[in-house]
């Protein structure tokens, strides 16, 4: 798990993202910047709407224009800017280099389509195989995540919750994609069936050397499968290392303070120390650091102006005037 | 995440009146409503004032939009004529909400056989198309208009039994009426506190549009013959009457056509206005 | 499947015993003595009353129903008009197939021009062609069909003489009042459609789709489309209905001799049987539509279609009987 | 009957469907002491939320006996109801549809009060401000709108509403699992407050097995409508027993970078508890499963307070996670 000097394979750069409503403008992602090494795992956790899985529509450029706007940055993928693709060049990303997860499988899937076709659509799009080939490949691909190959022709209200999640995955990695974008992948999932399908997606992902962006609010499940993580909090990324890095010297007060609001299964501890307040309202940003009206160190300068990103330890980068300072 | 403190109907209204489509609805039925009030006002002729010695008058300063076969000004029936279609409006949609209301609502709370045998019913009702059962209701009434009226009304009704039987359904699964029973709330209680303020909303949206169609529907009825009887200035009236001198009076046809269609267009209008201002999530 | 079918096809034996007895029993409850009407207001209680037995209106409502059903169900004859005598079974097979076909056709124009328009609206959200669209369906939906008929017969028959106002004699017959009939039905389909489009396209699924890198064309027109039209099959069915009840008032301005006019020459001479009969058939040709939209829904959505397939049959949600 | 709570013995409770009998709860047996919580665990379907109603009233039991406080309450009539319910109440899981939108914060609150009557408005209102305040809810959100307030706002309104009547039992329905962590850590606060104060019993159904580990003194691990193991909660995560118990606790993912990784992976998913087979209902998934199994498993206390429903517990509970 050094993670160090991995090849890079995507960098984000000042990413701004806002969707314009009517009343207001809704700053979902604020001047973030992420990069991600080939074979590796990132994770990217915070809370309901602190702006993860409008990083991850970015990178894919789907998230609904209107009312989202991307106003400013780069996203490099192989050292290419896919903001300035043409719309023709960035479809032969999606599904093909860059695939996605999304949340909830009982939605993601077409109802009135088979779930083969609908894995052999992803394939037909982007290789050049006979109709016959391109079932045979996605016949495999449903063997591969655990479903018989028989179920070809099933329709998604035929399979339960964890099955559907897993087409889905088998529909994702249908082409064998460099880069996996899933988000809360198994949030709407039971406990026994998140572990089968966490399990999976471990295992999937060495096999087909596939990188991936992990978006979650459970630390847990960061601990178990991620190399690095990002904690995203109010549009913004305010730390950012190694798993191992994070989790054993959270460095921003956010980050201490999450940890400290889990029930630990292995603590005794009678009471449970959560954040005060509430993550502010995306339309109306504090001035400084946006995190200062929970923080309990927050001091005059915090909201006086933004604190900048500072490398708190080796590759461990913290956005916080106390980095370097005093550890929880 | 506003912080601003607004109840849920200013909200609505604040969110209504933002729809430039629907606030020109609404002041087109103010209009109406207000021409119906002050019609002998307001109209320059007794409606069914008649003047032999110059029928079949174009357009023009006497009479502004002109006279029909009998001599009788057109923009005074026309005024008038906003009475009938207002009250037709008003209450054929009266007689099909409540009569639906009721329906959808037995059907709704004692569900299982009850709601079973209700529903049932309500489609071996709706197997006769609403215009053809209007139209077999009023000619078994005879002809009238307050006949015409109850004719639609009964013929509509399953629209607003369904929905609200549906709302029921939905509501009665929310988990606020679970709490509200946990704290001893009564059944009439659930009901008026809390499922009925909530099934509500389609209902309105429903309603507003569907006054316009009586209207539509009351019109029909008439230019065949079923409703409004002559001299009373009902406009699907004086479009069958004008429809014999079509060929070189157009506009005796053209201009109570205008009036329908207006009117039945503000209403939906607004219908649509209140349908996106009391659900914003339909509206992107 | 075919159990499916065969309990949607047997659900049609309470439907038109239903719509027979509501149809007779508005008749049984009109005012006016139909007996009186023929024979005048001089004539004899003697006579009045065996022209009652003549016509079968003696007796009690149960009575009269039973003869009625009887007729209808056993002999297969509707009887016959009151006034001209000629049997109403005959007219209908004569006049319903006019009908029929202009609703037909109406409901088929309407399609073809409101669901493009919709999808058209839809896929072009907050622009001018989506408000342009849905104003002027809007406006359409708010025109009364008949008016519509009287404007395009003024126009294309009387001023340009490029159609006949009225009459059926050839297919050009057949124009003026397919269009009269359509319009309200395209417009109302254009709405549908678009909203219904509006509700998929917000769906996950759609998205997954654009993330598998599929054509914007592709993405609508094979994942949103197809999912939007299938509860469009429905709303086509229920527009049949009133396409119905349009078309009967067309073809009175259009004097074409199909049920419309039938029925309307009935109603001022209070002739029984015919209304009777006519509404009676008219409403069976509505079960039957729908029956066959149900059929239709059925097969393409495979979500029913599994339903009736054996063992996955799922059992109704929202009963009370909350799972956990 | 000292300081029993509520006591349940052999409810039941079962469906009809058209597919045959759902056995949603089958058997449940347990009881808790006043001023304790029993944690609820298991995953959707097994039946947990079901229980919470039945205990409730607000589903009528199929079977089987709930004493409240030593009394029979299983059947009563609507007076007895009334006053039962005073004394037990119950907090929502979603804090979005617990709610009417269509009543204000102190309108919500004041029902209860206004429902059961006997003090004048001034006092309810009263009242209401002071449960407001208990909960950590600011005065002036008293005429806002549920719509207008996040989650946990939301969330301490149910709360509130529950307390009006000041009962002794609370069952508490996944109160947290809408949560985002750091206000899901501000709610259980709350609640353990609240019951250290006012001598609250829980009944705390969850499928979160760290929240429950954190909040409860006993608990109950239910599988298809039954329960497979119930024990002390420190002793549940010591030394669970049950395979499905086992699988469960090894599932869950620990926010820890150091913690060994042994997840026992169960095979295929939960079924449905649509006339049953007899005998464990587990089995079809069991990684221990054997012919024995297809009878009737009972529960038996294998240590103190501590019970299994499984006939291998005894040498699986030292099997310390063989994976």
């Amino acid at each position: 798990m050094s993670g160090q000097k991995k090849e890079e394979l995507l960098k984000i750069e000042d990413l701004v993202v806002e969707y314009d409503t009517d009343e207001a403008v809704v700053k979902a992602v604020n001047h973030v910047n992420l990069q991600l090494g080939k074979g590796e795992t990132l994770g990217l956790v915070g809370e309901t709407g602190a702006g993860k899985t409008t990083i991850a529509k970015a990178i894919l450029r789907i998230l609904p224009d209107p009312p989202a706007k991307v106003r400013g940055g780069r996203i490099y993928f192989d050292g290419e800017d896919m903001l300035k693709l043409s719309e023709g060049k960035m479809r032969k990303i999606r599904g093909n280099k860059i695939a996605m997860i999304f949340q909830d499988p009982m939605t993601a899937l077409n109802p009135i389509e088979t779930v083969g076709k609908q894995i052999a659509e992803a394939i037909s799009l982007h290789e050049k195989l006979s109709k016959a080939e391109v079932e045979k490949r996605a016949v495999d691909m449903l063997e591969m995540v655990g479903i018989p190959g028989e179920r070809y022709s099933e329709y998604p209200h035929q399979f339960s919750g964890g099955m559907k999640q897993r087409v889905v995955i088998a529909m994702a990695l249908a082409c064998r994609p460099e880069l996996l974008l899933a988000d809360e992948p198994t949030t709407a999932l039971d406990v026994t069936i998140q572990a089968q399908v966490l399990d999976m997606m471990d295992s999937l992902k060495e096999k087909l050397d596939t990188s991936m962006i992990l978006i979650t609010h459970d630390l847990g499940i960061v601990a178990g499968m991620c190399d690095r993580v990002a904690v995203v909090y109010a549009g913004e990324i305010v730390e950012q290392g190694t798993t191992e890095e994070v989790f054993d010297h959270a460095g921003h007060p956010y980050t201490v303070g999450l940890f400290n609001s889990l029930p630990r299964l292995n603590g005794t501890e009678k009471r449970l120390k959560p954040i005060d307040g509430l993550m502010p309202d995306p339309t109306n940003l504090p001035e400084g650091c946006k995190f200062r009206e929970r923080c309990p160190f927050a001091k005059d300068e915090c909201g006086k102006k933004d604190p900048e990103i500072k490398e708190f330890r080796p590759g461990h980068f913290v956005k916080c005037v106390r980095a370097g300072g005093e550890e929880r | 995440m506003k912080k601003k403190k607004k109840s849920h109907t200013r909200e609505i209204l604040h969110r209504l009146f933002k729809n430039k489509l629907a606030v020109a609805g609404l002041v087109v039925i103010i209009l109406l409503v207000l021409a119906a009030i002050f019609a002998p006002l307001l109209a320059p002729y007794a409606y069914e004032a008649q003047d032999l010695t110059s029928t079949f008058q174009a357009p023009g300063k006497a009479h502004l939009l002109g006279t029909d076969n009998l001599g009788r000004d057109i923009l005074s029936r026309l005024i008038y004529g906003t009475r009938q279609s207002l009250r037709i409006g008003v209450l054929s949609v009266a007689i099909a909400s409540v009569l639906g209301i009721t329906f959808g609502s037995i059907a709704g709370f004692y569900g299982g056989k009850v709601d079973n045998v209700l529903m049932r019913m309500l489609d071996i009702y709706q197997s006769v198309p609403a215009m053809l059962l209007s139209i077999a209701l009023a000619a078994a009434l005879g002809p009238g208009l307050n006949n015409a009226i109850l004719a639609i009304g009964i013929s509509t009704m399953a629209e607003y039994a369904r929905m609200i039987r549906a709302q029921i359904l939905t509501v009665r699964e929310r988990e606020y009426v679970e709490a509200a029973r946990a704290i001893n709330a009564s059944d009439p209680r659930i009901v008026l506190k809390h499922i009925i303020p909530n099934a509500f909303a389609p209902l309105i949206v429903s309603i507003t549009m569907n006054i316009g169609n009586s209207i539509l529907a009351a019109a029909t009825l008439s230019f065949i013959g079923l409703g409004a009887q002559p001299p009373l200035p009902e406009w699907g009236a004086m479009l069958s009457a004008g429809r014999s001198y079509m060929r070189d009076y157009g506009y005796l046809v053209i201009i109570p056509g205008i009036c329908i269609m207006a009117s039945v267009l503000a209403f939906n209008l607004l219908g649509d206005g209140l349908r996106d201002a009391l659900d914003p999530k339909m509206k992107n | 499947m075919g159990k499916y079918i065969l309990k949607r096809l047997l659900w049609i034996i309470p439907v038109v015993l239903g719509v027979t007895i509501m149809v007779f029993t508005i008749m049984y409850l009109t005012p006016g003595d139909p007996a009186r009407m023929i024979l005048g207001s001089n004539a004899t209680e003697e006579k009045v009353e065996a022209l009652h037995e003549q016509m079968g209106l003696n007796g009690t409502y149960l009575q009269r129903l039973g003869r009625y059903m009887k007729q209808v169900f056993v002999d297969q004859d509707l009887g016959s008009s009151y006034y001209t005598g000629v049997s109403v079974k005959e007219q209908i097979k004569a006049r319903l197939p006019y009908t029929l076909r202009i609703a037909g056709i109406s409901i088929l124009i309407a399609a073809c021009i409101g669901i493009p328009l919709g999808v058209l609206a839809a896929t072009h959200h907050y622009t001018w062609i989506d408000n342009t669209a849905m104003f002027a369906s809007l406006f359409c939906v708010s025109m009364p069909g008949f008016w519509f008929a009287l404007i395009l017969v003024s126009f294309f028959a009387l001023k340009l003489g490029w159609l006949p106002a009225v009459g059926i004699k050839s297919w050009t017959g057949y124009i003026l009042p397919c269009l009269a009939g359509a319009i309200g039905g395209a417009a109302g389909l254009a709405r549908q459609t678009r909203s219904g489009m509006l509700e998929v396209i917000r769906q996950d699924y759609i998205t997954t789709a654009r993330a598998k890198g599929q054509t914007e064309r592709k993405v609508i027109f094979r994942h949103a489309l197809k999912n939007a039209l299938i509860p469009i099959i429905t709303v086509m069915g229920g527009m049949f209905g009133s396409s119905l009840g349009g078309t009967l008032i067309i073809e009175t301005i259009f004097s074409i001799p199909g049920m419309g006019t039938y029925l309307t020459d009935a109603i001022s001479k209070r002739d029984y049987p015919v209304i009777q009969g006519g509404v009676l058939f008219i409403s069976i040709c509505f079960c039957l539509i729908m029956l066959l939209v149900d059929i239709v829904y059925a097969f393409v959505d495979p979500r029913i279609r599994s339903q009736y397939a054996g063992s996955t049959r799922k059992r109704k949600a929202g009963k009370g009987d909350k799972k956990e | 009957m000292t300081d029993i709570s509520l006591e349940v013995r052999n409810l039941k409770k079962y469906f009809n469907t058209p597919k045959g009998y759902l056995h949603a709860v089958d058997n449940v047996n347990f009881s808790i002491q006043t001023g304790k919580t029993l944690g609820v665990v298991g995953e959707s379907g097994c039946g947990k939320s079901t229980l919470g109603r039945v205990v409730l009233h607000l589903l009528d039991s199929t079977d089987g006996q709930i004493l409240f406080h030593g009394e029979d309450v299983t059947h009563v009539d609507k007076a007895k109801l009334r006053t039962l319910r005073e004394d037990m109440q119950i907090i929502f899981q979603d804090p979005y549809s617990s709610l009417n939108p269509r009543m204000s914060v102190s309108e919500i609150i004041m029902e209860p009060l206004l429902l059961k009557g006997g003090i004048s408005r001034a006092e309810m209102y009263k009242e209401t401000k002071r449960l407001m305040d208990t909960v950590g809810l600011a005065e002036r959100l008293e005429n806002s709108y549920p719509h207008e307030l996040d989650g946990g706002r939301r969330q301490r309104i149910g709360i509130a509403r529950a307390l009006a009547l000041n009962p002794k039992f609370i069952v508490c329905d996944e109160p947290v699992s809408a949560l985002d962590v750091s206000i899901q850590a501000q709610v259980l606060n709350l609640m353990l407050d609240l019951q250290e104060e006012r001598g609250l019993t829980y009944l705390f159904i969850t499928h979160d097995l760290s929240v429950v580990k954190y909040f409860s003194d006993d608990i109950m691990v239910m599988y298809l409508g039954q329960v497979v193991e119930k024990a002390p909660s420190d002793e549940l995560f010591a030394s669970p027993s049950h395979p499905y118990t086992k699988a469960l606790l090894s599932a869950i993912p620990v926010p820890d970078v150091h913690a060994p990784r042994n997840r026992i992976l169960l095979k295929g998913e939960i079924t449905s508890p649509i006339n049953p087979k007899p005998g464990c209902r587990f089995a079809a998934r069991c990684p221990y499963a054997s012919e024995e199994c297809h009878r009737e498993q009972q529960l038996v206390e294998i240590r103190k307070n501590h019970y299994v429903a499984c006939q291998k517990a005894e040498e699986l509970m030292d099997k310390k996670e063989k994976l």
